[in-house]
Parts: C-alpha cells; structure tokens; sequence
C-alpha cells in the first residue's frame, strides 16, 4: 500500500506543479480535476472513505464544473487560433478599455 | 531537522502542497488559477488532517460486526473536520469564481493588477 | 450646585447655541446677547471668586484622574485679567467686527473660548488642566482663521500644528509623571517625592524640560514661537487682543502649575533644566525685540513684541526667586493689558485708515489724537518707564534677577533685560514721533478728524487706565501676593 | 554684509532656512501636507479639467507596466520575496513535520480518551455505525451546522453577483446589462446522443445519490457527498435538455422554499437538541436499534435535509452562473 | 444552571435561523427581523452582563447532551458578554444610520439578502466571541469572511468587485494560515477545545516537548488573523473595501468584523495558549513592530488621500496599528489598552463613516475633499458628529479616544524595553492623525464652498441625526466613565485565565 501511496503523493505534486506551468486554463482545470481525483484515491488508502465520496463529487465533479462555466462566460474553451485573438484583444485592452466603460 | 521527516512523508506532502497552492494564490496573475492555487491550498491541509488521523492496519471508523473496540478503528475526527472543510472550500470556490465572472464582464480581464490600473484611471 | 462650574459652562453653553443656532440673528440683537453674555461672565467669575467654595470634584475620569477645580490666587490673577481684557475686546469686537462675514461664528466661538480660559484658571489637576488647554486650542483657532483668506487658514493651521505638538509634549510628561505621583492635584511646592540626583530623579529632569518646551509652544518660547507672528496678523483684531494678552498666558499659567506645583521650585533649582530654560527665555527675549525692530507691518511687529516680553516672564518664572516670580505675575497683568491696548489700536488703525505698515502711518496721531495717546502711554508702559505697569514689573524682575542664585544669568539676565527695552523703545515710538510729528511734507489740508467709533475708544481708553493704574499702585497686589509667594518658594 | 551673494543662492543656504523659521515665514504644512486641496480652493473648472488631464496621463505613464522601469522591478522584487516566502515557509512546514509524532503510529496526543470514546460508545450514544456520521451530526454538530451556513452564505453572494434582475420598471439593471443572461442559446440544441445518455444516467445517479443520503449512517457518505451527487444528475440534465424542461420542476421559488424548511428543520432540531442538552433535560428522540435505515435519532433527518440543501444549492449555482437565474 | 445561561446559545442561533427566515421574506420584513434580532441578541447579552457581574464567575454550555472534550462548548464570560453587547449596540446603530443610503447603492431585489448577510454576520461574530471550540471558531471564521466579502460587493460597482476579491484572496491565505497552525496544535494536544489544549500546551511546556512545532502553530495562527484583521503590511485590500462599499457596510466591517479576529485572537492568546506562554516568545516582538508601523504608516496614507472615506479607511489601519501594539507590550496593562482601544475604535470609526455619508450627501455624492468644502454648513448634524469623531480620534480628552492612549501610555511606561519606541510612535501617530482629521474639520467648516447644494435639516434626516447623537453618546461614555469599563475588562480578562 506503501508504495501506491508514494505514486499517488508524486502524482499530486507533478498536478499541483504543472497547474502552476499551464498556459491553457482549460488544461490547468482539466489538471486539477485529476488532481482531485488522485487526492481521493489516496483518502481511500487513508481508509477514509466518506472523504473520498466526497472528495470525488464535489472536487472532480461539481467544483470542476463550475470552473469549466466560468471559463465559458469569461471566453476562455476556444479552438486555438481563437485563443490567440483573444490573447491579441487583451493585450490591447488597456488602451481601449478605459473608454469602453 | 527532527528524526520524523521520513515517516511523515504525507504530511511533508502536504506541506509541499500547500505551499505550491500558496506560491499560486500569491504569484498567479490569473485569477482562475488563483482559485485553482486556494483550492490546491486547502486541499493540502485535509490531506495533512487525514494523514493525522489514520493508524497503521486499521479500518475506516464504521462499524463492522459490533466490535466497538478503540483498537479496531482509525481516529474519526479528522474526517469530521475534513468533512467540514471541503464544505467551506466548496462555498468559497464558487463565490470567487462568481467574482470573477462580474469582474471579466466588467473590466475584460483577469489580472488584478491591470484591473486595478484600469481602475486607477477610471475613478480620479 | 455648583457655582464654580457656572463661569465655565455658562459662555461655552451660550457660544454653543449661538453657533447651533441656524438663522442668521440680526446685527443688533446679535451684539446684544453676546455684549450681556460676556458681561454677565465677567460678574460670575468675580463672584465665584470672591463668595463660591474653592474646589470641587467633578467626577472620576479614571479611578484616581478626578475632573477637579479649585481657586487659588494665581486663578484669581489670571482670571481677572481674562476678563478683563475679554469683555474689552469683545466691545470693540462690536465695532470692529462690522463688515466681517459669519460674525456669529467669531462670537460664538469667543465666548466658548471664554469660558474655557475661566476652567484653565479653576483647573485643580493636571489632566483638568491638560482638557482645558486643548480645548482653548480647538475653540481659538477658529478666530484666527476667521477672515477664511487662503493666509489665515495657512496661519491657522499652523497654530493649531503648533499649539498641538507642544500639548502632545507635554501630555508624555503628564504620561510619565502619572507614573510617578499618586496625584496630579496642584499643591503648591510641588508633589514629587523624588530627589533630582536619583535615577528616576534625572529622568524626570528630562520630563520637565520635554513639558516646559511643550507648554512653551502656547507661550511663544523660542524653538516653537514661529507661530506667533503669523496667526496674529492674519487674526482679527480684538482677536488678536485676546490672543496675545490672554490666550498665550495660558503657556505662562502651564508652566506656572506645573513647574511650582507639580515638580516644586526646590526640584529644579540649580539644575541644568533650569540654565537651558534660562536660556532659552533669555534667547527669545532678545531675538523677539530684535525681529520687531525690524519688521513694517504693525500688527507683525507688535507680535514679535508679544514674543519678547512673555519670555520676560518666562525669565521671571525660571529664575525660581521670589522677586522674580512676583516681577513676573506683574508683568503678565501688565503686558496683558498693555498688549491687548496695542493690538486694539492697531486694528482701530486698520479699519478707519486701512493701512497696515508703520511706514505708511505719517500723521496718524493728527487724524487720531485719543488713540494715538493712549498708544504713547501703553508704548511707555511697556518700555518700562515709571509710574506704568511695566516699570514695576520690570524692575522686580531684575531685582530678582540680580537676587536669584543663577549663576552667570544674574548679569546676563537685567542687561539682556535692559537691552531689550531699549529696543522695546526702538520698535514702538517710532508710530507715535510719525503719526504725531509728520515732518514737513505732509498735507495739512488733506487732514480730516476720524477718531474711531466710541465702541472702539472706551475699551481702549479702559485698559490705558487699567495699565496706568497698576503702576501707580502695584502694592494693593504685591501685597496680595507677598504671602502667598513666599509660601510657594 | 560685505559680500552679498545673489538671491537664488542665498535662498539655498542654510543661513536663509533658519532666519526665516526664525522669522516664522517658514510653514509645517507648506507642501508637504496642506498643499494640495488648498491649491483648488476656488475651484476653476477649466483648470480642474486640466489637472485631470495630466493627471490621467500621469497615470498612463505609472502605469505603463512595459515601459515603466520601477514598477517593473517592484514587481520583479515582489515576485522575488514572494518566492523567497513561500520557500522559507515550506522550509519551515518541513522542519516542523520532522517533529511532529509520527504518521500510523497507534500511541500518540491525537489518540485519546475523545477518538476512544467516540470509537467505543459511539454506537450506543448516538445510534449511528458510521461513526464520523455520528461525530459531526451529534457530538459536534455544532460546528456542521455552521457549516451548512457557509454554504448557504455562499449562495446568497453568489444569488448577489450573478442573479439578473430587472427593477420595477422592468428594465434590467445596468450595472449588469453587460452581463450575458443564457450563454446555452449559442450551443448546439437537442444533441440526441447527450440526451439519451443523459435520459438513461441521470436515474441512475439520483438514485444513487439519495442512497447516499440515506445511507449516511450506516456507511460512507451522508448528506453532502449525496446531495452534491444529486446536484452533479441535476446538471446533467439540464445540459442535456434545456432550461426550459428544468424549470418546470425547478424555480427559485422551489428551491427558496426548500432551502428555507431544510435549514430550518436543521436549526430547529439541533437547537432542540442542544437546548435539551446543555439543561440535562431528556431528550424525547428515540435512537432506534444500531443498523436500521430509521435509527440514530436525529442524525437520518438532518441527512436529508442537508441533502437537499445541498443538491438544490449545487444545482442553483451552475444556474446562476450559467444564465443568472433559474 | 440560571434560564439566563442559555442567552449566548440564544443569541447566536436566533441570529443564524434569522438568516434563513430573511431569504423568504420581502424587504421591509427582513429589514424589520434584522432589527428586531439585533435588538433582542442586544438586550440578552445586557441581561447575562448584568447577570455574570452578579455571579463574578464564568460558564460553559454544553452544545448537545456531551461534556467537555467530547461535544462542543461555548462559554460567557464579562468580556465575552460586554463584546457581545457592544457589538449588538455599533451594529445596531450602523445599519440605522446608513438604511437611507442603502437604497440609492444596491439593487432593490436584493435588499432582503443584505439583510441575510447582515444577520449571518452578526451571528458568526457572536460565534466568534462565545466560543470555546477552535475549529468551531474556524468554520464561523469562514461564514464572518464570506458574509462581509458579501456586504462589500453587494454594491455592484467595478471597484466594489474588486476589492472583494482582493479582500477574500487575503482572507483566504489568512484562513489557509490559521488553519494549518490549528491542525498542528490538534496534532500535538490532541484536542480542539480551548481549555484541554491550554492543560496540554502548559503539559508540553513543562516536559519541554515539541517546542518548534508548539510555536510555529502559535505563529501560523496569528499570522492568519493578522492578515484577516488587516494588519499594516497586509492592509492592501482594505481601503477599497471600506472605501467604496456602502455605509452601512464600510461602518460595520471596520469597527467588528476585523474587531471579531482580534477578539479571537485574545482568546486564542488567553484562552489556548497562555498569556505567559505567548508573551515569552518572539511572536510579540513581531506584533509590537508590526503594530508600529502600521500606527505610522497607516496615518502617512491617510494624509495622502484625497477621498473623505478612503481617509477614514487608511485611518483605521493605524488604530488596528495600536490594538496590535498594545499585544506587544506583553503586559496585563497592554491588553487591557488594546481592549478598550477596540471598543473606542469601534465607536468612532462607524461614527465617522456615518457623519461623512451625511456630509457627502449634501455635497453632490462626491467624496473629494474639493466637493466637501462647507459641507458641515449645510448639514449642521453630520458635521458636528464628524468633528466630534475626530476630536476623539485625535484624542482631547472627554472623548474615548483620549482613555485607551492615555491607558496604552500608562501600559507602555511599565514596559522598559518598549517604552520609548511606544511613546514616540504614540505621539507621531496622534499628531499624524491630528493633522488630517483637523484637515478634513477645517475643510467641512470652510466659508469658500459650493452653495449651489442644498441644505439638509433635522427633520429631513431625524434617523440619521438621531443615530449620530447616540454615537456621540456612546464616545463621550467611553471617554469619561471608563473606569468601570476597563474595570470590567480586567475583570473579563481575569475570567479567561
């Protein structure tokens, strides 16, 4: 069981770390999804199982979802090359934004 | 360095974690990714909780079979806080994540410093 | 219940509704509440001071802070001359005040500082004290700023800058003596136990000093005596009166109280807070009648006098010698009323003529002939020339000055003193030759009578009197005080 | 007085400083403090649209995160001490876990008298098998029932943020006219794969989360994980067929009123229980036999009413960050 | 056990429960259970002051039917109960004097949850105050955080927004913080309740066992309700929070909810660890610098500013300053200071949020110190509310302001360490804020302003003057009949040991 745990504590750190070092927001989302499905896994081995139940429905199911919305409202799931305009659009934002308002 | 840092593997996890989602909460420029750090952050700390709580072979605090004998189970507290926790961190995630939709509807981005420069020269 | 409270609650009560008051009185109706108000002050602080018991607890502010008044002579000598001079200048405030916008403001705020300088007179604790002090503060500094030019509220502020920072000063002083006594309560002698050579004893030294800068402030001592010539001119006139001739004594009375009865005479003498204090009045006594030597505008000029000869009785008070302290009660009377005259007559000055700068001043005692009289006899008065008040003060102060065991001051002290009233004589007759002898060129034709209204005249006339009288008998209050000195030194 | 240097340069010495504080010319407040409100003191609208003017291109200029050095290297220095922090803090944390009592160990401070009597008379005083069912719900429901008001505070913040409404003129509100009211209207509709997949899981799921629920203390789970598995099928559904069908079983009114019995019932129970409690009064709830579906006293009901607080508030955040509303 | 015992039970679950009634009921009637909690959680917590004044001794409650360390626990105690009023008073008066300006700000829909969150509020503080439990005290940390994040925001404006997400980000790292540290003291004691952990720390202390994690849990805590309480150097969200959101908000969030982590903090200090635990590590050495500067450079920001609220904002980053000073001093008397320094803060600080809502009123809405000129003419009453709050402020003595630096002097020179760094900070700080105070007074009273605004009389704003006058009151009571009150301070400080 030992060892099961280490892998899955490694897992978490490399999620954790590459969450940080993700360009795409849609993968950092995607990451910390698994993210929180390794941390209930490893609650199942820390016989903690109304932890993992949890852990699996609210972190891996709604929590992501709400995140994956958000990231529809704010136009961020794009195909790629929409991706780039819109990083073209934000950087030009500050010049334009102003005057929006 | 104390003698246990090897055996308290989990914990130094943990740790680790939580200073990852720290490090994030503070450095991100993105507010998505802030949150994702928050979340990360507490996650860190129920794991460090649950490591607390479990006792090596023994089972999760649910009866089984009538044997209500303390040697038979893991410590049920821990769960109970962490219970609790993931609670909090769930209301917590959603309500920033609602911000920051207000906050992209209104000022077309999600980095609080180019918002609050954008602020500066809105509001003299 | 309690009488002694009357003449401080009554005016600040009275200046209260005036200002709540939202419409805007009628001129005459105005100057008739204010002109009875501060009539029926005066006789209620006479009659305090003559019939009502001597103390009173208020309440506790802390379990051993009490809120507490008490009378003795020094209130007596200090309140007289608040009335006095009060009542003056708010008569001539009647007529000076005329073509001022928000003259209710400036009455109300006068007769709140009123009977806030009555509580600092009846102040029976240092915290008392300490309340009334910044409270005169807060409700005098809205009759510098009054005129609401872009200068006044400049000068304003920074007397308030000012007044604050040496208040703040002293409140550590009061900080660390709380340490120290059981009580604040005034006891003539003083109440600390402590010997200057102990430990506790030297940092209490440096406790006084920080309190004697820091009342110093209100009494235009040298560091912190900036203030002084910019709030004047850009004050009123009567303000300015009650300014210079009162509300600054309350430094003089700060440091009266604290430094002969919290700390006592004995605890000072010989020390080196005593030669620095020496100094430093000695500086400000020289350097005030050297800047109004030199210096055009009349009301400026007479502000740097104001700061001049408080440090005469600053130089009194420091010397710790009974002579000298009496020289110095005298001369707060005396420069009181003096003073207060001055600044009455320059601002009858101001608004018949205009005119601000001395230079500009030819004639002005053809056109004015009463006021610039009474402007001659207070001018001797206060260089010093017998039989006025100044005289007597003066020459007790260098009596005591020569008396008092001081060191090297005892010589430095009267010539510093003997120079300055020559320059004394410098910066004030020059008016009084100009406006009497107007040389040659002056047109005779264009001369035209315009001696001011009698609103303006009496009060002025009244305290040319009062000034004359001290010198003429000075023993009716040497002989109050003889006792009462001793006792204290 | 011999020699007279020029004014500008007198004006530098240190001799010109100290005779006009002498002097009293020199003022505390004079630009340091006083200065700026004075200067507008009648205020000149043109000169006051001015001072914006270059105020805002001061700003621009400030602000100008490329080309402004210093605010780039106060950045750089900011980014630099956070990290230099947050090492130091795991550096810390570590040393901290190398002393802390070992991980698995049977003998050590958390294991004592409170697990063991939780663990060993937990059945008998609360009547639950699942003994951390029995530990948040009874022995410290206190704090669960703080926590069912973080979630309903969550709720009312987000219902503030993102909830569209018109005023009484029936215009929308223009601080949020920005916002998007049903971003679904752009995606494909009546995706007949999403629905039959929906149509055959979405049974499943509900069923599987009331089990959930009223397993919670018999065995893992309870309230919350079931209702958020509730809140999870309800999504699913109204992804696969609309708004329009949802809101047939499902308004804000629905859920207020849901919300408001369940919290309610939760509040008014525990207060029973812990009024009863902290009198020594006997509580006249029965705890049933260990192990059946209606036993452990109270701890059944709160599940249930957590459970739809739960799955109602999960459905009603998507909603409201989907479309503003229900 | 007396029926007065189950008043703080009471309190807070009729304010918790008045949350959730508050969601179904339209405006004017959630307005009126807001009101008429706060007034009822108000006149228990004076009843059981009364009561416990009487019995001179502390008590627990049992939450459910299980004793100490196995159930949950509050506990009333003097202080506890004097907070707890206090509290009910400044809130109170708060939403009535800001209720006529609540509806120019939110949307009217959401009138009613403004209340929700103003109830849950009050029962997280009152949670905060009474509780024995540290994670108890963490998940109503988590409802105070959430719910003023909501009050901040409800006011839809850009900057509103952002401020709350500034705000919760540092609350959250603050939350983060606090409850790690309490994880690491469960694991070393064992226990969650305040007073089996306080046995166990003085066990450990005396064995000399885990002494680094002992304290470095100590200082995570404390770092976290620093953060959370807004602390000098992690103030940065607070000016736009309490600068922008409505009065009522701004009011009640500078004067309670940062005063709440503080509360927690001293019982935390008291209650856990042991004031002479603490006070023996270098955790106040940090404290009492902190304390400092932000005392200074809290004032320096104020005097910067252009924007009547942002002053008062910047304002109360130094007086949180002297509260944390106070802690430093490590003496009996230095708490007794910050204590009292909460309730004076507390009192003037939503007074002069209040008054500058009334002179801005008169000013066209603007806040700019230009708009604001001769603003105390034209509504006479928040103009005087305003000076009075600064006289106190600055500290002329008769206003509270004057006692609580009058008691952390009096603190400080028992101290020889910390003394002159106190007294010299003390007296910039107070001549600081005397400054931009006397600034802000001189600038209402100025005769030059703008007369095209309209005037403002008593009858036009009755609530408004009358909840001003009350505050006065209150200040002019705390500053010249304090002796009780520190009196019952120490008197509660005595009962936490």
């Amino acid at each position: 069981m030992t060892a099961f745990q280490i892998i899955l504590m490694g897992l978490l750190i490399i999620c954790a770390v590459s969450v940080s070092f993700s360009k795409n927001l849609l993968n950092s989302v995607l990451i910390y999804m698994s993210f929180s499905l390794v941390m209930s896994l490893l609650w199942i081995c820390l016989e903690s199982p109304d932890l993992a139940i949890t852990e699996a429905a609210v972190g891996a199911g709604i929590t992501s979802v709400l995140f994956f919305v958000t990231l529809k409202k704010i136009h961020a799931i794009n195909v790629a090359e929409k991706e780039e305009e819109q990083k073209a659009t934000q950087r030009n934002l500050p010049e334009n934004g102003g005057k929006d308002e | 360095m104390g003698p246990n840092l090897w055996i308290n593997y989990g914990e130094a996890v943990a740790a680790i974690l939580f200073c990852i989602g720290f490090t994030n909460l503070l450095l991100q420029t993105n507010l998505i990714k802030k949150i994702i750090g928050l979340n990360i952050m507490d996650s860190a700390i129920y794991l460090f909780l649950a490591e607390k709580g479990y006792i090596a072979g023994r089972t999760a605090p649910i009866v089984t079979d009538g044997v209500t004998n303390v040697e038979a189970y893991i410590n049920p507290i821990p769960s109970g806080l962490v219970l609790t926790g993931i609670v909090v961190s769930v209301s917590v995630s959603a309500l920033m994540l609602s911000l920051t939709i207000r906050l992209y509807i209104r000022y077309h981005s999600l980095d609080l410093d180019e918002i609050a420069a954008q602020l500066k020269k809105e509001g003299r | 219940m309690y009488p002694i409270l009357l003449p401080i609650l009554f005016p600040i009560l009275a200046g209260l509704c005036l200002l709540v008051y939202r419409k805007d009185l009628e001129r005459k109706l105005l100057t008739g509440i204010t002109g009875s108000c501060l009539v029926i002050t005066g006789a209620l602080v006479i009659s305090v001071l003559a019939l009502a018991k001597k103390s009173l607890i208020l309440f506790y502010l802390t379990e051993t802070l009490p809120i507490y008044f008490q009378i003795d002579e020094i209130s007596v000598i200090f309140s007289v001359l608040t009335v006095v001079v009060f009542v003056c200048a708010g008569f001539f405030a009647f007529a000076y005040m005329k073509h001022e916008q928000k003259e209710k403001r400036y009455y109300g705020f006068y007769l709140i500082a009123f009977g806030v300088l009555n509580g600092l007179c009846f102040a029976g604790n240092l915290i008392t004290f300490y309340l009334f002090f910044e409270l005169l503060t807060l409700s005098s500094f809205p009759l510098v700023l009054h005129t609401g030019t872009r200068e006044a509220i400049m000068a304003g502020l920074k007397y308030l800058f000012y007044s604050l920072c040496g208040a703040y000063a002293s409140l550590y002083g009061i900080y660390f003596l709380y340490r120290h006594c059981d009580t604040l309560t005034f006891t003539a002698g003083g109440i600390l136990q402590a010997s200057p050579a102990s430990p506790d004893g030297r940092f209490l030294l440096l406790v006084a000093f920080l309190m004697i800068l820091g009342f110093g402030v209100k009494a235009g001592m040298f560091p912190m005596h900036a203030w002084l010539p910019t709030a004047h001119p850009a004050a009123p006139a009567p303000a300015s009166a009650a300014l210079s001739a009162v509300i600054v004594k309350a430094g003089v009375l700060a440091l009266i109280r604290v430094i002969y009865y919290i700390f006592g005479a004995d605890f000072l003498r010989g020390s080196w807070v005593q030669t620095a204090w020496l100094t430093l009045a000695l500086v400000t006594v020289f350097m005030g009648s050297m800047l109004a030597y030199r210096e055009p505008v009349l009301k400026k000029r007479l502000a740097y006098s104001t700061v001049s000869q408080l440090s005469y009785i600053l130089f009194g008070l420091a010397v710790m010698d009974q002579d000298a302290f009496m020289g110095g009660l005298l001369h707060v009377l005396a420069h009181g009323f003096i003073k207060g005259t001055l600044f009455l007559i320059a601002g009858a000055i101001i608004f018949t003529t205009g005119k601000t700068r001395v230079d500009e001043l030819h004639g002005i005692g053809k056109e004015m002939p009463l006021t610039m009289w009474c402007y001659t006899i207070v001018s001797l008065g206060l260089i010093g020339i017998p039989p006025t008040g100044g005289f007597v003060s003066k020459w007790y102060l260098a009596i005591g000055g020569l008396a008092g065991d001081i060191g090297i001051f005892r010589y430095i002290g009267p010539a510093v003193l003997l120079i300055s009233a020559l320059l004394t004589a410098g910066y004030l007759l020059p008016l009084t030759i100009r406006g009497f002898f107007p040389g040659a060129d002056y047109d005779y034709n264009a001369l035209q009578k315009r001696e001011p209204a009698r609103l303006m005249t009496i009060p002025i006339l009244f305290m040319t009197i009062l000034s004359v009288l001290i010198g003429l008998f000075p023993n009716i209050i040497t002989d109050y005080l003889t006792k009462f000195v001793s006792s204290l030194l | 007085m011999s020699k007279r240097k020029p004014a500008e340069e007198y004006h530098k010495t240190f001799a010109f400083h100290f005779f006009s504080w002498l002097r009293g010319e020199k003022d505390p407040y004079l630009g340091n403090v006083e200065m700026k409100p004075q200067k507008e003191y009648e205020p000149d609208p043109e000169l006051h649209l001015r001072h914006e003017k270059e105020h805002d291109a001061i700003l621009d200029k400030v602000y100008d995160m490329k080309h402004n050095r210093a605010l780039g290297l106060f950045h750089r220095l900011y980014q630099a001490t956070s990290i230099l922090f947050c090492l130091f803090l795991m550096a810390l944390l570590l040393v901290t876990i190398s002393h802390l009592p070992a991980t698995g160990a049977a003998v050590k401070p958390v294991n004592n008298e409170v697990a063991a009597r939780y663990i060993e008379s937990g059945l008998e005083e609360t009547g639950a098998v699942n003994i951390v069912a029995g530990m948040i719900l009874d022995y410290r429901a206190f704090d669960t029932l703080g926590e069912s008001h973080v979630l309903f505070v969550a709720t009312i913040t987000v219902l503030i943020m993102l909830r569209l409404d018109k005023n009484k003129k029936g215009e929308p509100n223009p601080l949020t006219k920005d916002m998007n009211p049903n971003d679904r209207i752009y995606e494909p509709k009546n995706d007949a794969i999403l629905q039959m997949v929906a149509s055959f899981l979405v049974p499943i799921i509900i069923i599987f989360g009331i089990y959930i629920i009223l397993n919670g203390h018999l065995g893992p789970g309870g309230g919350f994980s079931g209702g958020a598995v509730i809140g999870a099928g309800l999504i699913l559904y109204l992804n696969a067929f609309g708004f329009g069908k949802t809101e047939r079983f499902f308004t804000e009114k629905t859920y207020k009123w849901i919300c408001f019995f369940s919290l309610s019932f939760y509040c008014l129970a525990k207060s029973y229980s812990f009024y009863t409690g902290a009198n020594h009064l006997h509580s006249i709830i029965p705890k049933g036999t260990p192990g059946a579906i209606l036993s452990s006293g109270l701890i059944l009901p709160l599940n249930i009413a957590v459970g739809l607080v739960v799955a109602c508030t999960m459905y009603a955040f998507y909603a409201m960050f989907r479309k503003g509303g229900f | 056990m007396d029926f007065v015992c189950n008043f703080p039970f009471f309190s807070i679950l009729i304010s918790l429960f008045s949350g959730t009634i508050c969601s179904i009921l339209p405006e004017k009637a959630a307005k009126a259970v807001n009101r008429i909690v706060i007034a009822a959680v108000g006149v228990m917590s004076g009843i059981l002051l009364l009561y416990l004044l009487g019995t001179g001794e502390s008590f627990v409650y049992w939450m459910g039917h299980f004793p100490a360390p196995w159930g949950n626990e509050i506990r009333a105690g003097v202080l506890e109960a004097g907070m707890a009023l206090f509290f009910c008073i400044i809130m109170y008066l708060s939403m009535a004097g800001g209720a006529h300006k609540l509806f120019d700000e939110v949307e009217e829909s959401k009138h009613n949850l403004y209340y929700i969150l103003i109830n849950l509020l009050l029962s997280s503080l009152l949670a905060l105050v009474y509780t024995n439990d540290m994670f108890t005290a963490y998940v109503f940390v988590e409802i105070n955080t959430i719910s003023a994040c909501g009050l901040i925001m409800i006011r839809q404006v850009g900057r509103t927004i952002e401020a709350a997400v500034r705000y919760m980000i540092m609350s959250l790292l603050g939350s983060g913080l606090f409850l790690f540290g309490l994880c690491i003291m469960y694991d070393l004691t064992g226990h969650l309740l305040m007073s089996n952990i306080k046995e166990s720390v003085a066990l450990l202390i005396q064995n000399g066992e885990y002494q680094i994690p002992l304290i470095v849990s100590v200082t995570l805590m404390c770092i976290g309700l620093c953060i959370k309480s807004a602390l000098f150097p992690f103030h940065a969200w607070l000016p736009d929070a309490y600068g922008y959101s409505t009065v009522s908000s701004a009011a009640i969030l500078s004067s309670l909810v940062s005063k709440g982590y503080i509360f927690l903090l001293i019982k935390i200090i008291y209650r856990v660890i042991g004031f002479d635990i603490f006070n023996s590590t270098r955790i106040i050495d940090v404290l009492f610098v902190f304390g400092l500067m932000g005392m200074i450079f809290g004032s320096l920001s104020a005097i910067k500013e252009n924007d009547i609220r942002r002053m008062i904002a910047y304002s109360s980053v130094a007086q949180i300053g002297y509260i944390y000073m106070g802690f430093g001093m490590g003496t009996q008397a230095g708490m007794v200071a910050s204590v009292f320094h909460i309730l004076s803060h507390a009192a003037t600080k939503s007074l002069l949020f209040i008054a500058a809502i009334g002179l801005t009123e008169v000013s066209g809405g603007s806040r700019k110190f230009i708009d604001l000129t001769g603003a105390g003419y034209r509504n006479k009453w928040a103009g005087v509310a305003f000076t009075a709050g600064s006289l106190s402020m600055v500290g002329v003595p008769l206003f509270s302001g004057f006692i609580s630096k009058l008691l952390f002097a009096q603190a400080a020179v028992q101290v020889e360490g910390k003394m002159l760094a106190t007294l010299i900070v003390l007296g910039i700080s107070t001549v600081l804020n005397a400054i931009y105070f006397m600034k802000t007074v001189i600038r209402i009273y100025a005769t030059t302003g703008d007369t095209s605004y309209p005037c403002i009389t008593f009858k036009d704003m009755k609530v408004h003057a009358i909840v001003l006058i009350f505050f006065i009151l209150l200040n002019i009571i705390l500053g010249v009949n304090s002796q009780p009150i520190v009196n019952m301070i120490e008197q509660g400080l005595a009962m936490f040991a």
